[in-house]
């Protein structure tokens, strides 16, 4: 592959660019020594044609229509923002760059060339470097190794150059600034460094086309900066970059323009300075925020939940709330804030070291998820395929393994009562299916997020957890399930509601708790809570 | 940025030089605690008989490792990925006994030839077990449980149609000095065990190759998004395996003399016992060939050690069995600990 | 190979017991053995002089368990006679009296099985006399002093551990200054056997010799003595057959071992299976009959017929056999 | 539901083919095949230990799990049995403390594998050395073989009036229990959905490691059942009672359309596949060709047993996704 020798020298110089291509004077002259200044570059890039084209693509998974026909450029020494609701489609997009998936319709061109993406190699080999949204890393082995994989650099013999290697690895890792070295085994790195370990890696292609994806949602303010810094100066150096993300204060920070998809389609490109936010944020939901979400009314009660001084060590630490009857608390923070520990400890699934957890007004241990059920505790969890549903079983069964008591008599199933109670559910949740007997994993994403909340309705509980439920499902259902949520909390139920989504939840949340590396680091009421409040203490900022 | 934050830098900074520590002095931890445990076992084992010290004593424990611990360097190439080989007993008897038949044939014949033909047959064995499992996309325990049985009923069917025995008058001596011969003073078993060890060590120490079973063993999807061909190094890892069984078997025949049908049953269990205890991660990923090797070692001086105390050889199975389970507990043990004290070192920052 | 056995296995359903055609079968404790193959060879041999059926069916490794399934598919089979060397004795033994229920003759040979469970024990020598014998062999060796050990084939052996039995009747007895230090096990696996007899060597150092009164363990303690170059210097004895030890006799690593020859056993064996079968004999104590080449025997004790003396193979003898 | 149904249904019926197809040749093969004595006494006898074992083994694998230490259980339980009845001990204690044995087993893998969260795989198969190890150590250099008949005929005497050995008997009754656990109980459901998804069965207040307890200690003990049949069959208590039948065990599992993975198989298939075994490994030795055919045999099916469904999963893959993709086309 690439003989590491440039880096050493530090230039960015790409050996697989295509001869006979104007860009190469290009990217030659961004390299050599004669510095130019970005107003320079756009000089330069404009005339020049896009470096990745794609043309009406399109890609479904199972029943979801994840990419319809959009079309998308990006140029040379540009900040291209990609952004959209949770299942826009953007990941997607991505995944497609990367050689990852492959469209089920629509072209790709590179430097103007018709091009099949077939493997990750060979999108890197053109130069196209990805950071995907969840770090994909090898835990037994080291970060320099992890940066290097199938790549290491070798020695005239053939053999990896480990002296070379990490030699060359401490510096990406410098001027990335981070708090970890070539050495550290990557097993045990936050999922933020394992992201930084993934741009290290981006970097170290030399690439001249870097996908981010959603690269700040698990990182440091700091952290953020010393991302921005160098994203600026891949740009100087004419790398063209796409930048997804849902924090629209960053791109517009960072980004020259930006691109807007909603339900798989293309809404609008343009640059930064020609849109606002709030313009931004009506193409990405497709309505005025103001009623998009349904709110309904319920009196707040007594308190159901309470936590005290919770503590997990090395996960979140004196977390203390209240949750009330007919309450929806809204859980915001970033990704690896402990959101989900703490969830999961209420759950049972992990234990808490210390900490106290009252509920109803008596103090209880809740050892297991089923102690948590027989306390009246239900945990819709963020991760649907792997933690919510066994995909190859029917929607009946799914929706009554969580009361398998209730159905069966001596330990025997018994078949009608079963049948009939998850009927009444999937028509109480109206779930659009061809049957209660249908495999779940033939179902929309929605559809299946239904069966989730049937199955844990089913237990009647009295206190709801809602762990991201509306990942990655389309505005139709995210719309009902909002509806659904209210009018649970009306019915008297105590919700708490987990999300990234930061309109999502103050829309929906009567008070907001906001996690900050696994701590609390901020309680609003509906008032107060403002996007920008929220935010500033979900990165851990203080004002 | 505010003060606080560069302090909050600063303190993770620190914990993290100290995790890095910590994470490579655990992972050092299995070969140093094996020599430990080995020297441990021989001093004791020396108070009680003396004779158990001499050199040619330690020869012979090297001796009778020597061929196991060549089979135990195939096997970690394969457990490294994920995988298993149970039919390694199988092919060891295959090829030793089909290459002393061949032997005893043509007495004449090359010697090298000879070894050479084992090693081919051991490699199309391997090389079976790697198409069954990467590319019909049978698990490894179910592909090689099948050949275990598969290969010892091809061994039996062999001798059902040539000879039940190849005995030691019936091949030419050059073959048996293989495992006789000295080179400087070195017996040639010991020397080529080594040898092999060093080779493959090195491989996977400095090859593409050789890092991307750790990878494919560590993360399947990771290595795949990367562009690892999974299958392929899956497969040379078997088809590896089963070419060091072939010469493993060469061996065999020339050290027992005496081989038949059943020679070298079993012999998957000390293997994995010696890959498991030597500290390399059943579920892939991490181990070394030294480790391995290492664990060889200490069972092979254990089982002396057990002959010399005049200790019941029915302990023997038992041990083994003891040896394999303790190992993996106490890899369980290290790594959650690991996790835990990475963790708080982490959150404390 | 395997089909063409079976081919003719299923298509010669046999006519039953009583006179007419023979149909016998072999059950060795182990297929693929040399010793029982020399045995078969006899066996055959047999076969024509009394112009019979010749078959030999058994688990690939010794295992009692494992011989159950043949007997019972022989019985099915009416095969006029079953020969069996009993891997242990009971465990064989109600399928036998299954088999013997349906008239079907059962002869033992090499290993006995339950008195019950058989009509006639073919013993290939007195156990008492191999004892003896063997011991008396290595004391020449040895001029009758100094540590000896024995290693066994499979401990759970019942041959095995009688010999053993009588050898330490005849050390007691006989030879006050060869003391044995250990009975090892080599289950008939030629590395054990091979690990045990360097074992030995190590736990002791002054030891003289080595009795292996089974042929897989006298071949692997031969071995092992080569490879640490004891040859010699560790007398080794015990019963093997010629072909397996040839070298060793040669390079003097043995001196002197005993065997009966397995041929005039499985030879024998057949002999009196068929005899029964045909009706010939009725099996009682005291009965005589000639066997073929063999000449003539009579029913001791129990109902055994003894084959006579082991011969004693050495450097001067070893090429007149090849077995 | 209806796919995974109708997939499983071409499975069984796959298997009862391959019944009848093996059934007819062992008619062709040797004409004793089809007598009653073989049919009802010959070839049942002969496999009913492994009828029993695969019995727990089907549900445990089931669950996504394995036991590979079932064989060297059942020899250590055997073991035991003669240990303690040589020793003049009553027949009925000696049975009782041969089942404990096996339960002690059982949960010694099950602590194993849940409290350390090990895979099962490895435990079993470190498990698998060590029991038949202490086999060894207890019954060493002897074989107990003195059972008082009654027992012996447990094993080897047939049910009044028919040529059945009692095991038969034991068999049927645990098939009828097992079936109805698996198919119709809670329990069941419980072990489907830890098949699938361990996590999501756990995140549905599904005690995954009490139950996964339960299974090898189910396992355990009726491997010692297993063992207790094994010795009265052949009133033999040896240390290398039923060696490797783990290999037959596993297989006739898998053979039964059982997923290696878990969360996929019926009892039936398991049923029909032991029969099959049956019918192989008594055909063989009806013509007399020896064991070692016969592993090779029964190694090829287990590979076979799983590469077969592997092919036929690949072949409608790529069926459906043509399919699929002639659809979206249409689509968009
Ligand atoms: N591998 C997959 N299998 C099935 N459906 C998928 C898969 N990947 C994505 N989807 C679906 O495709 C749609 C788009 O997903 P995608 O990840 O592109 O959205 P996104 O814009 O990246 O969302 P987020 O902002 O949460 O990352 C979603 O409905 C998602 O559920
Ligand atoms: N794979 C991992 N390795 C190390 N630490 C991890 C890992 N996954 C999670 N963590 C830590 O566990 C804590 C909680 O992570 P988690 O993602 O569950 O929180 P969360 O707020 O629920 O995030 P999400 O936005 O995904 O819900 C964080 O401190 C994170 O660093
Ligand atoms: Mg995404
Ligand atoms: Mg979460």
């Amino acid at each position: 592959m690439y003989s590491s020798k440039q880096i050493s020298k530090g230039s960015f110089f790409l050996p697989k660019l295509k001869r006979f291509n104007p860009l190469i004077t290009i990217v030659r002259r961004a390299i050599s020594p004669v510095k130019l200044t970005p107003e320079e570059w756009i000089k330069v890039i404009k005339p020049a044609e896009p470096i990745v084209e794609l043309h009406g693509i399109s890609k479904q998974f199972g029943g979801v229509q994840a990419l319809r026909g959009v079309d998308f450029q990006l140029f040379p020494a540009e900040v291209h923002a990609l952004v959209g609701e949770n299942g826009a489609g953007k990941s997607t997009l991505v995944k497609i760059l990367a050689g990852i998936h492959r469209p089920d319709e629509g072209s790709l061109k590179v430097d103007g060339k018709a091009i099949e993406l077939r493997s990750p190699t060979q999108a890197q080999s053109l130069g196209i470097a990805v950071v995907q949204q969840e770090p994909m890393l090898f835990p037994d082995l080291d970060v320099a190794e992890n940066v290097f994989m199938a790549r290491q650099p070798r020695d005239r013999f053939g053999r990896i150059d480990w002296k070379r290697m990490y030699r060359e690895v401490d510096q990406l890792l410098a001027s990335l600034d981070v708090s970890f070295s070539s050495h550290t085994p990557v097993q045990g790195l936050s999922i933020a460094e394992q992201q930084l370990v993934e741009i290290a890696k981006a970097l170290s292609i030399q690439a001249r086309v870097l996908v981010l994806d959603e690269p700040t949602a698990a990182l440091s303010a700091h952290e953020v900066d010393e991302l921005f810094a160098i994203v600026k100066q891949l740009r100087e150096r004419g790398v063209a970059i796409l930048f997804v993300s849902h924090r629209l204060d960053e791109v517009f920070a960072i980004a020259d323009r930006l691109t807007v998809f909603r339900d798989g389609t293309h809404i609008i490109t343009t640059p930064v300075s020609q849109i606002t936010t709030e313009e931004t944020i009506k193409h990405m939901v497709g309505r005025e925020l103001s009623n998009f979400f349904p709110k309904g009314e319920a009196e707040i009660g007594e308190v159901v939940l309470e936590v005290r001084h919770l503590t997990r060590p090395g996960v979140f630490a004196d977390v203390n709330f209240q949750l009330h009857r007919g309450e929806i608390l809204g859980f915001a923070g970033l990704m690896g804030a402990g959101r989900t520990e703490v969830a999961r400890v209420l759950f049972g699934i992990d234990q808490a070291a210390n900490g106290e957890i009252w509920l109803k007004g008596k103090q209880v241990r809740i050892r297991s998820p089923q102690q948590a059920m027989n306390y009246g505790i239900a945990y819709v969890p963020e991760d649907r395929h792997q933690q919510g549903l066994i995909m190859n079983f029917s929607i009946a069964t799914n929706i009554t393994l969580s009361i398998l008591q209730k159905v069966s008599h001596l330990g025997l199933i018994n078949p009608n009562q079963e049948q009939q109670i998850a009927q009444e559910y999937a028509n109480q949740l109206s779930i659009r299916t061809s049957g209660i007997g249908q495999l779940v994993n033939a179902l929309s994403g929605g559809n299946q997020q239904k069966v989730v909340l049937s199955k844990w309705l089913a237990t009647n509980p009295s206190v709801l957890i809602l762990d991201e439920p509306t990942r990655g499902i389309d505005v139709g259902a995210k719309a009902e399930v909002h509806r659904i949520t209210s009018d649970l909390a009306s019915r008297g139920l105590a919700i708490i509601l987990i999300s990234s989504e930061l309109p999502e939840v103050l829309a929906m949340a009567d008070r907001v708790v906001v996690l900050h590396e696994g701590s609390i680091s901020g309680t609003f009421t509906r008032s107060e809570a403002t996007q920008e409040r929220v935010m500033f203490a979900a990165t851990g900022q203080d004002r | 940025m505010t003060t606080t934050s560069q302090d909050v830098e600063r303190t993770r900074q620190r914990s993290h030089v100290n995790q890095a520590r910590l994470i490579s002095r655990v992972s050092r931890v299995r070969e140093s605690g094996l020599l430990i445990a080995l020297i441990f076992i021989i001093i004791v084992v020396g108070i009680q008989a003396p004779r158990f010290l001499s050199v040619d004593n330690f020869v012979q424990i090297l001796l009778s490792v020597a061929i196991l611990a060549i089979v135990a360097v195939g096997e970690t190439l394969v457990v490294l990925t994920r995988n298993v080989d149970l039919s390694v007993g199988s092919m060891v008897g295959f090829t030793a006994f089909v290459t002393a038949y061949f032997f005893k044939e043509l007495p004449g014949i090359n010697l090298l030839l000879g070894i050479l033909l084992g090693c081919a047959l051991g490699l199309i064995l391997g090389i079976v077990n790697g198409l069954i499992v990467s590319f019909g996309r049978v698990p490894a325990i179910v592909a090689t449980l099948g050949t275990l049985y598969a290969y010892r009923g091809l061994v039996f069917i062999t001798a059902a149609n040539t000879t039940s025995q190849v005995n030691a008058s019936d091949v030419p001596a050059g073959y048996l000095a293989l495992a006789t011969t000295q080179i400087l003073g070195i017996p040639a078993l010991i020397l080529i065990a080594a040898i092999i060890a060093i080779i493959v060590g090195y491989f996977l120490r400095s090859s593409h190759a050789g890092r991307q079973l750790y990878a494919i063993g560590s993360n399947p999807d990771a290595a795949n998004v990367i562009g690892i061909r999974k299958e392929r190094l899956v497969f040379g890892a078997f088809a590896a395996s089963g070419l060091l069984c072939g010469l493993a078997g060469v061996l065999w025949g020339a050290r027992y003399a005496t081989v038949d049908a059943t020679n070298a049953t079993g012999l998957e269990l000390q293997v994995i016992a010696a890959v498991v205890v030597g500290g390399v991660n059943i579920f892939g990923g991490s181990g070394t060939i030294l480790g391995a090797v290492l664990g060889a070692i200490v069972l092979g001086t254990v089982e002396n050690a057990l002959n010399i105390l005049n200790i019941s050889q029915f302990w023997l199975q038992a041990l083994y069995g003891a040896a394999i389970i303790g190992a993996v507990v106490l890899d369980a043990l290290i790594t959650r600990w690991l996790q835990r004290t990475i963790l708080a070192r982490r959150k404390k920052a | 190979g395997g089909s063409a056995t079976g081919g003719s296995g299923g298509s010669t359903p046999s006519t039953g017991t009583g006179s007419g055609s023979l149909n016998i079968t072999f059950v060795p404790k182990q297929i693929n053995n040399p010793y029982f193959d020399t045995a078969a060879s006899g066996g055959q041999q047999a076969a024509k002089d009394l112009n019979g059926q010749f078959k030999q069916v058994g688990p690939s490794s010794a295992n009692a368990a494992a011989q159950v399934p043949f007997i019972t598919s022989l019985t099915q089979q009416h095969v006029s006679a079953i020969v069996i060397s009993g891997d242990d004795p009971n465990a064989v033994a109600p399928s036998l009296k299954q088999a013997m229920a349906q008239g079907i003759k059962v002869v033992s040979y090499d290993a006995d099985v339950a008195p019950d469970a058989r009509n006639i024990f073919v013993n290939q020598a007195d156990s008492e006399q191999i004892g003896r014998s063997e011991v008396d062999l290595l004391a020449q060796q040895i001029n009758s002093t100094g540590q000896i050990a024995v290693l066994s084939a499979a401990s759970t052996a019942a041959n095995q551990n009688t010999w053993i039995g009588f050898m330490k009747q005849e050390l007691a007895a006989k030879y006050p200054k060869m003391q044995l230090v250990k009975v090892a096990y080599g289950n008939d696996d030629d590395q054990t056997s091979f690990n045990q007899t360097l074992a030995l060597l190590q736990q002791y150092p002054n030891l003289k010799g080595i009795i292996s009164p089974t042929t897989v363990g006298i071949a692997a303690a031969g071995r092992a003595l080569e490879s640490v170059h004891k040859g010699g210097q560790v007398a080794l004895t015990g019963l093997g057959t010629p072909n397996q030890l040839r070298q060793y006799v040669k390079d003097g690593t043995i001196k002197g071992f005993e065997l009966w020859n397995p041929a005039n056993l499985g030879y024998l064996a057949y002999y009196v299976a068929g005899l029964l079968a045909q009706g010939k004999i009725k099996g009682n104590v005291g009965e005589t009959f000639t066997a073929g080449k063999l000449g003539s025997f009579t029913i001791a004790a129990n109902n055994v017929v003894l084959l006579g003396p082991p011969t004693v193979f050495n450097s001067a003898n070893i090429d007149q056999f090849n077995f | 539901m209806k796919r995974l149904r109708s997939l499983l249904f071409t499975w069984e019926t796959l298997l009862v083919l391959l019944l009848l197809i093996g059934c007819v040749i062992g008619s062709i093969l040797s004409p004793y095949f089809l007598s009653g004595f073989n049919l009802e006494y010959a070839l049942p006898s002969n496999i009913m230990e492994i009828a029993i074992m695969a019995l727990p083994m089907t549900m445990i694998i089931i669950a996504g799990e394995i036991d590979l230490s079932v064989a060297s259980v059942l020899g250590l339980a055997s073991v035991t049995l003669g240990f303690l009845w040589e020793r003049g001990n009553p027949m009925w204690l000696a049975i009782g403390a041969a089942l404990l044995v096996g339960v002690v087993a059982g949960y010694l893998n099950g602590l194993l594998v849940t409290k350390l969260a090990l895979p099962s795989l490895v435990v079993t198969i470190g498990t698998l050395a060590l029991y038949r190890g202490l086999a060894y150590v207890i019954l060493g250099d002897q074989a107990v073989s003195n059972f008082p008949t009654a027992f012996t005929n447990l094993g080897f005497g047939t049910i009044p009036g028919t040529q059945f050995p009692w095991s038969v008997l034991i068999f049927a009754t645990l098939v009828i229990i097992f079936a109805v656990i698996l198919h119709f109980s809670r329990l069941g459901r419980q072990l489907y959905a830890m098949g699938n998804n361990k996590e999501a069965a756990r995140f549905s207040g599904i005690n995954v490691n009490r139950i996964k307890l339960i299974l090898f200690v189910l396992s355990g003990g009726i491997a010692a059942l297993a063992g207790i049949i094994f010795t009265s069959r052949f009133s033999s208590a040896r240390p290398d009672n039923a060696v490797g039948f783990e290999l037959d065990v596993v297989t006739v599992v898998l053979l039964g359309g059982v997923n290696i993975f878990g969360g996929r198989g019926s009892l039936l298939g398991v049923i029909l596949a032991i029969f099959i075994l049956g019918v192989l490994q008594n055909a063989l030795s009806l013509v007399n060709i020896s064991g070692d055919i016969q592993s090779l045999a029964i190694g090829l099916l287990l590979i076979f047993s799983v590469l077969g469904p592997n092919i036929a999963r690949n072949i409608q893959a790529v069926i459906a996704r043509r399919r699929f993709a002639v659809g979206s086309s249409k689509q968009a």
